[in-house]
C-alpha cells in the first residue's frame, strides 16, 4: 500500500469509451494479487476530491496495466493525460481472489469487471489451474481483452445482442461450462446476484462500491455481511473486499 | 517545530493541525502510512452508548469540489472503543479528543463520563451537529437553549475540557456559540457539514440511501472561514477550525479568519499523507512568511496588527 | 420545443431557464451574444428605489468550485430602470422577472407598485435575502414573521404574480417558504447565496472589500437541491430553482428535486452562451431520457410515479 | 466579441514562470486594438468556474501571441496544456489604447503588465510615431519581450536591483525620457500612481481589476470615476475599459 506518481508508457483504445493503459514505477512490483485494486487521483489538488478505484487488469514487473471506462469526471480526466504524464496512485488496496490450488476455475466477468480477471488467469494458469472465462459484453463492438485471455483461459463470449458468441447474458452460458471447482465472478451487482443464484459451486465475487478513503477509514464501502455473524456484522469493500465469498455478504 | 506546537484547554498539541472526526476512524488505516504521533492530536469517530450500524450504501456521493457523506455514526459503542480502540492508540504520543455523540442528553452523559476516564483522551468534542441521523444530536445544535443545557450537563460529568462542535445549518452561529461559552464550554470546534443533496438523473432518485448527506470539503471553505471570523470577534473560547482544509495555505487562512488549531478531514482520503504533509509544509510557510509562531496568526483578519504583513 | 414550454403564475415560457439575477444585469451585454427571445425569462438585476453606488471593490473572489460576491446591489434606481433598461428589452420576446430590494419595508412597495406596472414585467422576485447589504433586506429574509408581513404588503400593491427568493442562510428552510406561502407568494426562488469568506493570506485580510460575500457557483448546488427537495413537498406554489446549475443535466436534476423553473447564474460567466447551450441540451437530453414534458419530472425524486425512469 | 477554442501552435518559457504562448482561430482576425484583452476559461466545464483575462500581446493574422505568468490555479492549468491543445478564448474584450497619430509617444510597461504594450508599439511605429518604452523588471533573470520591442521602440529597461539597466522602478527612467507627447502605462496598481504622478503629460493607462463575466454584466469590476461627474460615476473595467484616461478614474 504505496502511494506514487506513476508514468503512463501507453494509453490504448480498445473498445468504445474504454482504454488500456500501462503505467510503471517502483510500487507497481507490490501489487501481487489479482483482485485487488488502486486508487488513482486525477484532477488538481482539489478537485474532485474523491479518488477512484480502478481494478489491477495485469502486472508485469514495475509496469501496471489498467482499463477503464469512461463513465464521468474522474475518468475522463484521467483520459486527458498523455503518454509520459504521471498518475497519483495509491495500492495496491484490498483483499484479492484468494487462488485455487488445482482443478477447473471458471472466470465469469461482465464488461469493466473483465479487468480483473486477467491477472488471476494468468496466476491461476501459472499454478496448473484450468481455466476457462465467461465474459459478457452488450454488443460485439464493446468487446476488449478477449484475445488476451486466450493465452490463459478457455474463452465463451457472450453479447446481450447476440453479435458475437453466445446471445444473452453471462448466465446463459453457464450451462456449458460445468463441471468446475470454483468461480469467481466481477461486474455489476445484478449481474453478480444472478451468477451467485446461477453457479454451480460456491466462489469468489468482487463487488463495485462507491468508496470515499478507500482505506478502511470513513466506513463509505461498507456491506452487510449475511446472518449468522462470524463477528462483526459489517465488512469494508475497500479493505475486508472488494472480493469476497459467496454467501459472505447480502448483495 | 517551535513555531508550530500550541496549548489549548486540555491540549498540548506539537502542532496544530489533526484529523477530522469521521475521517481517521480510531487511526489504525492511516497508522499503515505514517506514525500518528507526527500529529497535533487526533479526534477519534464519534462514539455513541451502543453499536451502531449506521445508515444503508450508499453513503458517499461526490460533488463539484465536496462530498456528501451520511455514514450515520457507525461505530462499535463507547465499550467496545474503550476496550479495543483506546487502547491501541496509546502507543502513539498524541492526544485523542474524543467525539461525543447520541439520541438524548442521557446518552452524551453516558459517553462523555465515561470516555474522558481514558488516560489518552484530553479533550471532548461534542457533536450536537451531525445531519445524518434523525436523532444524532442536530437538535441540540440547532437550539442555542438546548446546546446550553447539553453542554452544561457534560461539563459536569467529564474530567476533561469540553469542546461544542457546532453546525454550519443555522443562521445565526455567533447566538449559538456564545450559548455555549455561557455554559462553560472550553473551545468550539467548527464547522461540521452543510446539509446537501444529488440526485442520480438516471434513477430520479437521491444518490445517498439517506437521501441527504453532510456536505464537506473544498467547497465549503468560504462558509467556514466566514464563520469562524464572526465567532472568533465574539467569543474569547478557542476554536479548532476545519471544512475543506487542503494546504498549509488553508490552515493559514483559519488562523487569520480566528481559529486556534484545525482539523483536516475530506483531504485525508485524496491523500492519505495530507496530516503529515500539511505539518510539514507549513512549518515552511511560517519561516516564508517570518512568523515566528503560528499563534501570532489567530485573528489576524480583523485584529489590529503592530506590524503587518508582507 | 413543446416539451419545455411552462405556465407558471404570471409567466408563459417557452423553456424553464432564466438568468439569474445580478448575473445577467438588464440584458444588453449577453443580447450581443446571442437573441435573448430564446430565454424563458429574464431576471433583472435587482432594482432599489434609489440609485445604489454598490459595494468597494474587489466584489469578487474565486474559491473552489465557487465564487464569492459583493456587489452590493450596485443599480441605476427604479426611475432610471424604468425609463431605461426596460423599455430596451421590449423588442425582445421574452417576459422579465423583476428582482426587488431595499432597506425598509417602504422600498419594497414602492418598487414593486412601479415596476409591476411595465408591460414587459411578468412576475416580481422579492429579495429578501442579498447578504452583502447591511441593510439589503436579509433581515426580513432570516424571520419568517417579517418576511410574511413583507410578502402580504407587496402582494397588495403588485400588479403581477409575486415570487419571494428565499436564502439558504438559516436552520429551518421550511418555515420560511411555508410563511411566505401562507402571505400570498405565488411562487419562490432559491437559492440565495451562502455568506463566505476568503482571506488573502499576503495581507491577512479578506479579498472583498466588503468582507463577506455570497457564494454561488456548482460548490452550492448540492444545498440547493437538498432545501428545493425539503420546501417542495412542504408547499404547493411553484419553485424556480437555482444555485449552480451549467448543465442540462443539472436542471433536471433541481426538477427532479422539486423545481418547476430553474435560473442560472454564475456559469453565464464562464460561458457567455450558458443559457441558449443548456436550452438546447436540455430538449435533446429529455428526448434521449423519453420524457415528454419537463414539468413531468418537477419532484421526481419524492413524488410516487406509474412509470420508473430506465 | 466571440468565444472560439483556439488551438495552441507554441508555447515558450521566456522568464522564471513567465510563458509566451501562440494560439490560432478565427476570432483573433478581429483582435485589431492594442489594450483589448482576451478572457480564458481554463481546467474543466465547472471549475475553476472564472475566466481569466489575458492582454492581447500580438497579433498576426489569424495569429494571438500572450504572455502569462503563473500566479494561481488558473494560469498553472493553461500552462499544462500543450501544443496542439485548445484554449476556450472571449475576445477582443473592453476598449483598448486610443492611437496617437504622430510625435513621441512613451510606454511605461511593469511585469506582466508590459505584454499589451507590445502590440501598442507595433501599430504606432506603423503610423509613424516615435515610440520610446520604459520596461521595468524585478531583475535582470525576470526579463522578457525586450528584444521584440526593439523592432519598434527605443527601450530602456529598469531593474529594481540594478542588475540591468537603470536600477529602480519604472518612474526612475521617467526624467530621461522626456520630452514626449503622450504617455501609455500597463502594470500594477501601485507603479499606475506613481506614474501618473510622475508624467510629464497626458496618457493612458490599463488596469488589472477582478473580474467576473469580463462582458460588463456583474458589475464586479467597476472603478469610481474622479470628481467632476461626467455622467456615470462609475465605469466597468471590463467594457469601458482597461484602458482609462489619467484622471478619468480614481486609481
Ligand atoms: C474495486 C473497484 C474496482 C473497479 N475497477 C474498475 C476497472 O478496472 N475499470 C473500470 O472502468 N471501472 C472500474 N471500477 C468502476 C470505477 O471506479 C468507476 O467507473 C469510476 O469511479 C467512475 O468515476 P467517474 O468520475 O468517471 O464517474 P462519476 O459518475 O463522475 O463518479 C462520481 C463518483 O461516483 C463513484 N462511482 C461512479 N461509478 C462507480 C462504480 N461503478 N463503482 C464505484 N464507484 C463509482 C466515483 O468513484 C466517484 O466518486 C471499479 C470500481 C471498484 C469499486
Ligand atoms: C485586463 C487584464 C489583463 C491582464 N493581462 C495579463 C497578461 O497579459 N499576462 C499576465 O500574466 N497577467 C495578466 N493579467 C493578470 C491575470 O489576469 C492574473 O494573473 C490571473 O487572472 C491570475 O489567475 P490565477 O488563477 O493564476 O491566480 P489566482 O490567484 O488563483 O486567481 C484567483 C482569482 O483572482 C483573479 N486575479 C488574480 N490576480 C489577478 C490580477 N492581477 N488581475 C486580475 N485578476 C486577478 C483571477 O482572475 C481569479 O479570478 C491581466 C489582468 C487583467 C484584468
Ligand atoms: C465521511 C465523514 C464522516 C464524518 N463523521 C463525523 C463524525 O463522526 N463526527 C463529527 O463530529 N464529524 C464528522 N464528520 C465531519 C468532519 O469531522 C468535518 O467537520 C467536516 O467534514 C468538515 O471538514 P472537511 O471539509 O475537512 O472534511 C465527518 C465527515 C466525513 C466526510
Ligand atoms: C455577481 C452576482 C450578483 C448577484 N446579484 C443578485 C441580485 O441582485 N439579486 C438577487 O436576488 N440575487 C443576486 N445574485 C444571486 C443569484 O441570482 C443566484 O441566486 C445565485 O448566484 C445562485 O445561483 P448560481 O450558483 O447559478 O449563480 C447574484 C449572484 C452573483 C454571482
Ligand atoms: S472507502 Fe473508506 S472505508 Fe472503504
Ligand atoms: S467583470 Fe463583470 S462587469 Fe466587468
Amino acid at each position: 500500500m504505496k502511494k506514487e506518481n506513476l508514468t503512463i508508457l501507453s494509453k490504448e483504445n480498445v473498445a468504445p469509451r474504454v482504454y488500456k493503459m500501462i503505467l510503471e514505477g517502483e510500487s507497481v512490483k507490490s501489487m501481487l494479487t489479482p483482485g485487488q485494486f488502486v486508487h488513482l487521483k486525477v484532477g488538481t489538488l482539489k478537485h474532485p476530491v474523491l479518488r477512484r478505484p480502478i481494478s489491477i487488469c495485469n502486472v508485469e514487473n514495475n509496469k501496471l496495466t489498467i482499463i477503464y471506462r469512461i463513465e464521468g469526471q474522474g475518468t475522463a480526466l484521467l483520459n486527458e493525460k498523455n503518454i509520459g504524464d504521471t498518475v497519483d496512485t495509491l495500492g495496491p488496496l484490498g483483499e484479492g481472489f484468494p487462488l485455487q490450488e488445482s482443478g477447473k476455475a471458471l472466470l465469469i466477468g461482465g464488461g469493466v469487471g473483465i479487468p480483473p480477471l486477467l491477472y488471476l488467469a494468468k496466476q491461476l494458469k501459472a499454478k496448473g489451474v484450468k481455466v476457462q472465462a465467461v465474459l459478457g459484453f452488450r454488443t460485439a463492438e464493446d468487446m476488449f481483452l478477449t484475445e488476451e485471455f486466450k493465452t490463459y483461459a478457455d474463452v465463451i463470449v457472450t453479447t446481450e445482442d447476440g453479435s458475437f458468441g453466445i446471445k444473452g447474458f453471462v448466465t446463459d452460458a453457464l450451462p456449458q461450462t460445468a463441471p468446475y471447482d470454483v468461480f469467481y465472478s466481477c461486474g455489476p451487482k445484478v449481474m453478480l446476484r444472478a451468477v451467485e443464484l446461477a453457479a454451480a459451486t460456491a466462489g469468489y465475487i468482487s463487488l463495485e462500491e462507491r468508496m470515499g478513503c478507500g482505506v478502511g477509514a470513513c466506513l463509505a464501502c461498507v456491506c452487510d455481511k449475511k446472518e449468522p455473524f462470524t463477528g462483526k456484522s459489517y465488512v469494508k469493500a475497500c479493505q475486508d473486499g472488494p472480493v469476497f465469498q459467496t454467501g459472505e455478504v447480502v448483495l | 517545530m517551535s513555531r508550530l506546537n500550541i496549548e489549548l484547554p486540555g491540549l498540548s498539541m506539537k502542532n496544530p493541525v489533526m484529523p477530522a472526526s469521521g475521517c481517521f476512524a480510531f487511526g489504525q488505516e492511516y497508522a499503515k502510512f505514517y506514525d500518528l504521533s507526527k500529529l497535533g492530536a487526533i479526534a477519534i469517530k464519534a462514539a455513541t452508548p451502543e453499536t451502531r450500524a449506521g445508515n444503508k450504501t450508499p453513503r458517499v456521493a461526490e460533488t463539484e469540489s465536496g462530498m456528501l457523506n451520511a455514514i450515520g455514526l457507525q461505530n462499535p459503542g463507547i465499550d467496545h472503543i474503550m476496550e479495543n480502540e483506546l487502547p491501541w492508540l496509546e502507543q502513539y504520543d498524541v492526544p485523542l479528543v474524543a467525539n461525543v455523540a447520541g439520541k438524548i442528553k442521557e446518552d452524551y452523559i453516558e459517553v462523555a463520563e465515561k470516555i474522558s476516564e481514558a488516560p489518552n483522551v484530553h479533550a471532548l468534542e461534542l457533536n450536537i451537529s451531525c445531519p445524518n441521523v434523525k436523532e444524532g444530536g442536530i437538535q441540540f445544535g440547532s437550539d442555542p437553549q438546548m446546546a446550553s443545557e447539553l453542554t452544561k450537563e457534560v461539563k459536569k460529568v467529564s474530567k476533561v475540557p469540553v469542546y461544542v462542535k457546532l453546525s454550519p445549518n443555522t443562521a445565526d452561529i455567533v447566538s449559538m456559540a456564545k450559548a455555549v461559552e455561557a455554559a462553560g464550554a472550553d473551545g468550539l470546534s467548527m464547522i461540521n457539514t452543510l446539509v446537501g443533496m444529488k440526485i442520480d438523473i438516471r434513477t430520479g432518485k437521491p444518490i445517498l440511501a439517506n437521501k441527504t448527506g453532510g456536505l464537506s470539503g473544498p467547497a465549503i471553505k468560504p462558509v467556514a472561514v466566514r464563520m469562524i471570523h464572526e465567532v472568533s470577534q465574539q467569543v474569547s473560547i478557542p476554536i479548532i477550525g476545519m471544512g475543506g482544509i487542503y494546504t498549509a495555505e488553508d490552515v493559514v487562512e483559519f488562523f487569520m479568519a480566528g481559529a486556534s488549531a484545525v482539523a483536516v478531514g475530506t483531504a485525508n482520503f485524496s491523500d492519505p499523507f495530507a496530516c503529515p504533509a500539511i505539518i510539514d509544509d507549513l512549518e515552511e510557510l511560517l519561516s516564508e512568511m517570518g512568523i515566528s509562531h503560528i499563534s501570532e496568526l489567530t485573528g489576524r483578519s480583523w485584529k489590529q496588527w503592530q506590524t503587518s504583513l508582507s
